[in-house]
């Protein structure tokens, strides 16, 4: 089973990534562009089968490390 | 186990062409194997041959440069070279180019090309204490330079920082001619105990060959083998030839090392690095005259459903090959689950001479060993060469309208202008030993624990080579003697990094033939020998090639760091003076480039017995204690060396006019060799310039320090402040405006 | 005394701060490693800067869960004085010992310069050899010094003067221009509420002596004799 | 308008950061975690309204900007 997570900066935390990318689109040429965050996407292929254990378990590794919860939020599929 | 051979290849003409094997290449491939060779063993000839593994077209003059010295421990043919540094220390350094990687990726490129020059060093024993780097990009306005040097610049940074070792240096030109072909050349310099130093060469039969680091992935495998369909399942998505680096694993990988060398249980250790295991297992094998039989089947692999032949030419980063004592194999596994990292007895060395590869029951390689090696094609190829163009006198070439102005104007041109942009990317102070940060002339690194330190840098003019291979190579050579003298080092040795266009024009091959007799020269005189080096040809796209760029990367010791100097102006009222014959040349130099219009006409000359009287001059100065500060004079001349010892001080600069017969802006522009400017203090002037005189050699007094500008005279003025701005200013903005 | 610094895989200024505390302290320094479960007693524990797991996820974040941890954060609790540099602050916020989160560098660049910092906060173990408003010029080298929190929990750390180091100009001025990573209000350092748990981003171990080019960053280790002598003398 | 890209890290090509949570995973406890690989999310805020042209600025800045195509592929989606 694979779990695709999702983390993302909370609103109204500093992205100095996606801010930096804001700037050099302009500095391209693209009009328009109002605002760009950036986040994280970590695909964990899992050997549990069990869709409930395999549930818990992602959540437990965004909660232990993969996300800083203090700034981040994550969501996630199985696929 | 079962053998069979590998099915049938279908070794093909076209087939052969892709593997980059001329048919005569192929010929001697079949007389050494006695029959056509499976897909596999024609993937290893064509590694193994290539001009990169093989050097076929540089051989034959590579063996020409003087590699010899007392202080040479270990010359050119190792992973590194050696020089002694007394005291049961040594130094292990070499510089490699990692060019065409760096253009197609810049960050991964650069960053592949750290790794790869530090597991060098490291392989023999040393731990990596510096790196540097030798920088060639297109002109500014070239639409791609600004994501090459970005990502050239953040990809060296983030390997060197990330694995813990000080980036101490390097140098950077624009050019138009290196508008489709960047140079990357990395150097790396470690430290070791003169008995405790480790080879490749694999000596002794039935011995385990390990493989630990990281796993094996197709990472790149080469262009070639990737057109043929055939190799490559999912061909919807074509597999990127680029190595992504990983500065982590490398770093566990020193630490893994160093330690297991402590135990002292290895035989034979190699690093992993252009056609991967097929090299290091067939060198380790060649240089022990062992054979060695792998078994694939235990090689870590990253991915699923490898071949034999994806395995041997893999290029994945971060892996080491050792031969070690048997029995130690537990010990030694310890070592590296500890550091976290993949250890595997892959094979035994015994005594056939043969390389024997085996997988999933089939073997899918036997080739003799010393074939494989002594047998590569070997060119030497036509060369032409042209005279050296002639001399510009001074008279030809107009006059600035104001000195202080040209001045300004060259030190803030990207030719010119401080690279403090690049360094401040570079962790340059970790391991608490840097002495000497960038922005001197050499970088000064303490031998850990001691009053002694290794001084090194890296220099060329690729305009002067252009001009004339031979006097810009000797030039090159003498610059980097001339840095690491001007710090207070005795110079050492030297690491060679020639980076040419297509070798089969022969005048090409005429700049490649003319630099080694240039570079021959300058090592001899200088006592100064050639201990490592690295060859790159056909840097050319289109057939516009790169102008000759042999890049050199010297090394010299410090016996007492309490003898040094810096080249920051110190003191209100001391006195500079200048040291070495002023000729006024200005062909070739930034002012004809800048202020007059575009380079022409003969480089500098050398004269490289004035080199050496007047470095040695120098540092006796320096050991004595008799001057505050010192600098080189190189690029932009005279009145750039005197404004970069200001700004490096802060302090003004009174500059004397200039009375005599040549013209004015000659003097101070002019790129005349074998000089220096010394600090010295009112009271010891006198003395120092009857010594000058006592030793015949040119010298006078150019300027008193104080204030805050730069003056000759009254109508000529130039505030720090603003040249500082001016100097500083070009580098960021450039890289600021529409970023990329 | 004894003293502590925490080894992770990727650690790489481990053997500088080791140097530059016997140096202080004279008495050798145990090294312990991330993976170990026990921790010697030691008056002192520092988290070295360098690259911890490549600083791969986020700087910090797996270093922080290591097996040593455990123990770092009961000595923390149990009021053994703590110093973070660099990637050691990094730390120090992942496991949540101090408040906030190092981001990327505003100029997405590394940087590795001496800068100026003003000291606001002498009263801890690593600063009180210092005199409040004191400027010392200290290198700093990092990818993610880019200090971040809200503005609450940034009114509380100033609230409680629990702000250390501070970037400033030449002459004591924090302006944004002295800022080399866009830090909310040029925040350098700041330790708990404790003020026994301290994290800065620049290197004082890398400044200890004129051979490096300076020794304002002998304060630091002039502190933590003060401090550690008063310790074992009490 | 609004653009959801992702970027990942095409077949073959080494994770190293990955590689480093796999192993951080697995001492923590997590069994059964076989592979980790970890991508990029982009949100970019358009004021383009027209979904063609929005689509059309989207690859072009992936293809400049964004994604680094040579070890890179990219994938979008308009919310
Ligand atoms: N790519 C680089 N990396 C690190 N340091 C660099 C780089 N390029 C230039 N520098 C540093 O900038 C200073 C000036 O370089 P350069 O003009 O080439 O010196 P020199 O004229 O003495 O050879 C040197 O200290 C050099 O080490
Ligand atoms: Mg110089």
């Amino acid at each position: 089973m694979k779990a695709r997570i999702e983390i993302t900066l909370k609103a109204g935390v500093l992205d100095p990534q996606g801010k930096a990318i804001e700037g050099a689109l302009a500095g391209l040429g693209f009009g328009g562009v109002d605002e760009v965050r950036q986040g994280k996407l970590i695909e964990v292929t899992l050997s549990e089968t069990d869709e409930k254990s395999a549930r818990q378990q992602v959540e437990k590794m965004c909660d232990d490390l993969l996300a800083n919860t203090v700034i981040e939020n994550y969501s996630y599929e199985l696929v | 186990m079962t053998q069979s051979t590998p099915e049938a290849a279908n070794i093909t003409p076209e087939l052969i062409a892709e593997h980059g094997l001329k048919p005569d290449e192929y010929q001697r491939l079949l007389e050494i194997m006695g029959h056509e060779p499976s897909l596999t063993e024609l993937g290893i000839f064509s590694v193994m041959w290539s001009e990169h593994c093989s050097y076929k077209s540089s051989r034959f003059w590579l063996k020409q440069l003087p590699t010899s010295g007392p202080q040479v421990i270990q010359g050119p043919g190792e992973n590194a070279g050696i020089v002694d540094l007394g005291d049961g220390d040594c130094a292990v350094f070499k510089m490699e180019s990692h060019n065409h990687p760096s253009y197609i990726e810049p960050y991964q490129g650069a960053a592949t090309g750290v790794g790869g020059i530090m597991r060098d060093v490291f392989t023999m024993g040393a731990r990596p204490v510096a790196n540097l780097n030798a920088l060639r990009f297109g002109a500014p306005e070239h639409p791609k330079t600004r994501h090459l040097v970005n990502g050239v610049v953040a990809g060296i940074g983030g390997y060197g920082n990330c694995v813990g070792v000080p980036t101490v240096g390097g140098e950077v030109n624009f050019d138009a001619a290196y508008n489709n072909n960047i140079l990357v050349n990395a150097m790396c310099i470690g430290l070791a105990k003169t008995d405790k130093i480790f080879y490749s060469a694999a000596r002794g039969a039935d011995l385990p060959v390990v493989y630990v680091g990281s796993k094996t992935g197709r990472d790149g495998i080469h262009g070639a083998t990737m057109a043929s369909a055939e190799f490559d399942d999912d061909s919807d998505e074509k597999r990127p030839t680029v190595q992504v680096g990983d500065p982590f694993t490398e770093k566990l990988l020193i630490e893994a090392c160093l330690e297991l060398m402590a135990l002292d249980v290895i035989i034979a250790i190699q690093d992993m690095g252009a056609a991967g295991l097929t090299s290091s297992t067939s060198e380790m094998a060649d240089k022990g005259g062992v054979g060695i039989e792998l078994n694939l089947d235990h090689v870590p692999q990253r991915e699923v459903g490898m071949t034999a032949y994806e395995m041997l030419l893999s290029e994945s980063q971060e892996r080491m090959l050792m031969v070690l004592k048997p029995g130690s194999e537990p010990d030694a596994e310890a070592v590296f689950h500890k550091w976290g990292l993949d250890f595997a007895v892959i094979g035994r060395t015994n005594d056939s001479g043969r390389m024997v590869v085996k997988h999933k029951g089939i073997i899918e390689a036997d080739i003799p060993v010393a074939n494989l090696a002594d047998s590569a094609p070997l060119y030497e190829r036509p060369w032409t060469t042209e005279p050296p163009p002639r001399r510009i006198l001074a008279e030809w070439i107009e006059p600035p309208e104001s000195i202080m102005g040209a001045l300004k104007t060259i030190m803030a041109h990207p030719s010119g202008c401080s690279r403090r942009w690049v360094w401040e990317q570079y962790d340059h102070m970790v391991m608490g030993d840097t002495i000497q940060r960038p922005g001197g002339d050499a970088a000064v690194v303490r031998i850990h624990g001691t009053n002694k330190a290794i001084a090194a840098c890296c220099d060329v003019t690729p305009r002067y080579v252009l001009a004339d291979p031979a006097m810009g190579t000797k030039q090159a050579v003498a610059e980097t003697w001339r840095n690491l003298t001007a710090v207070g080092a005795e110079p050492l040795a030297i690491t060679d990094n020639l980076n040419y266009a297509n070798p089969e024009r022969p005048e090409i091959m005429g700049q490649f033939v003319q630099s080694i007799k240039g570079m021959t020269e300058a090592c001899e005189v200088l006592a100064y020998p050639v201990v490592a080096g690295n060859v790159s040809l056909y840097n050319e796209t289109n057939g516009v090639g790169i102008p000759p760029t042999p890049a050199i990367g010297g090394v010299g010791i410090i016996k007492d760091l309490s003898k040094r100097v810096d080249m920051s102006a110190k003191h209100a009222g001391n006195l500079l003076v200048a040291l070495g014959a002023e000729e006024g040349h200005l062909g070739q130099t930034l002012y004809q480039q800048i202020i007059a219009g575009g380079l022409d006409g003969a480089p500098p000359p050398v004269d490289l017995h004035a080199e050496k009287a007047t470095g040695d001059f120098v540092r006796t100065l320096i050991r004595e204690q008799a001057i505050q500060s010192a600098h080189d004079i190189s690029d932009g001349g005279l009145l750039v060396a005197i404004a970069e010892m200001a700004l490096a001080g802060n302090v003004g600069v009174e500059i004397f006019p200039y009375e005599g017969t040549l013209p004015a802006h000659a003097i101070w522009f002019g790129e005349d060799q074998a000089r220096y400017i010394i600090e010295v203090s009112p009271e010891t002037a006198d003395s120092i310039l009857e010594r000058t005189r006592q030793n015949s050699l040119p010298a006078r007094i150019v300027g008193r320090l104080g204030g805050d500008k730069l003056s000759i005279g009254r109508a000529e003025t130039l505030e720090l402040a603003e040249l500082k701005s001016a100097h500083e200013a070009w580098f960021p903005k450039y890289m600021d405006s529409v970023s990329d | 005394m004894k003293s502590t610094v925490i080894v992770f895989p990727g650690s790489n200024c481990d053997r500088d701060m080791k140097v530059a505390l016997e140096k202080a302290t004279g008495s050798t320094v145990d090294m312990a490693w991330h993976g170990d479960t026990d921790l010697k007693p030691s008056d002192l524990i520092v988290l070295p800067g360098g690259f911890s797991y490549g600083d791969y996820l986020r700087p910090g974040a797996m270093a922080a869960k290591s097996p040593i941890m455990a123990n770092v954060i009961a000595r923390a609790k149990s009021g053994t004085p703590i110093l973070g540099i660099c990637n050691g602050f990094q730390v120090l916020c992942e496991t949540g010992l101090l408040p906030g989160v190092l981001m990327r560098n505003a100029s997405l660049r590394y940087v590795c310069r001496d800068v100026h910092v003003k000291v606001e906060q002498p009263e801890t173990p690593f600063t009180l050899a210092y005199q409040k408003g004191a400027i010392l010029r200290i290198p700093v080298a990092h990818h993610d010094g880019n200090y971040f929190a809200d503005a609450d929990q940034l009114d509380r750390l100033e609230g409680e003067d629990q702000v250390v180091v501070r970037y400033c100009n030449e002459d004591g001025n924090v302006a944004a221009s002295a800022n080399p990573n866009g830090s909310q209000r040029n925040i350098a350092g700041i330790c708990d509420g404790s003020r026994r748990i301290v994290g800065m981003m620049p290197h004082p171990e890398r400044l200890f002596e004129s051979a490096l080019g300076g020794c304002d960053g002998l304060g630091v280790l002039d502190s933590i004799k003060q401090a550690v002598n008063t310790a074992v003398a009490h």
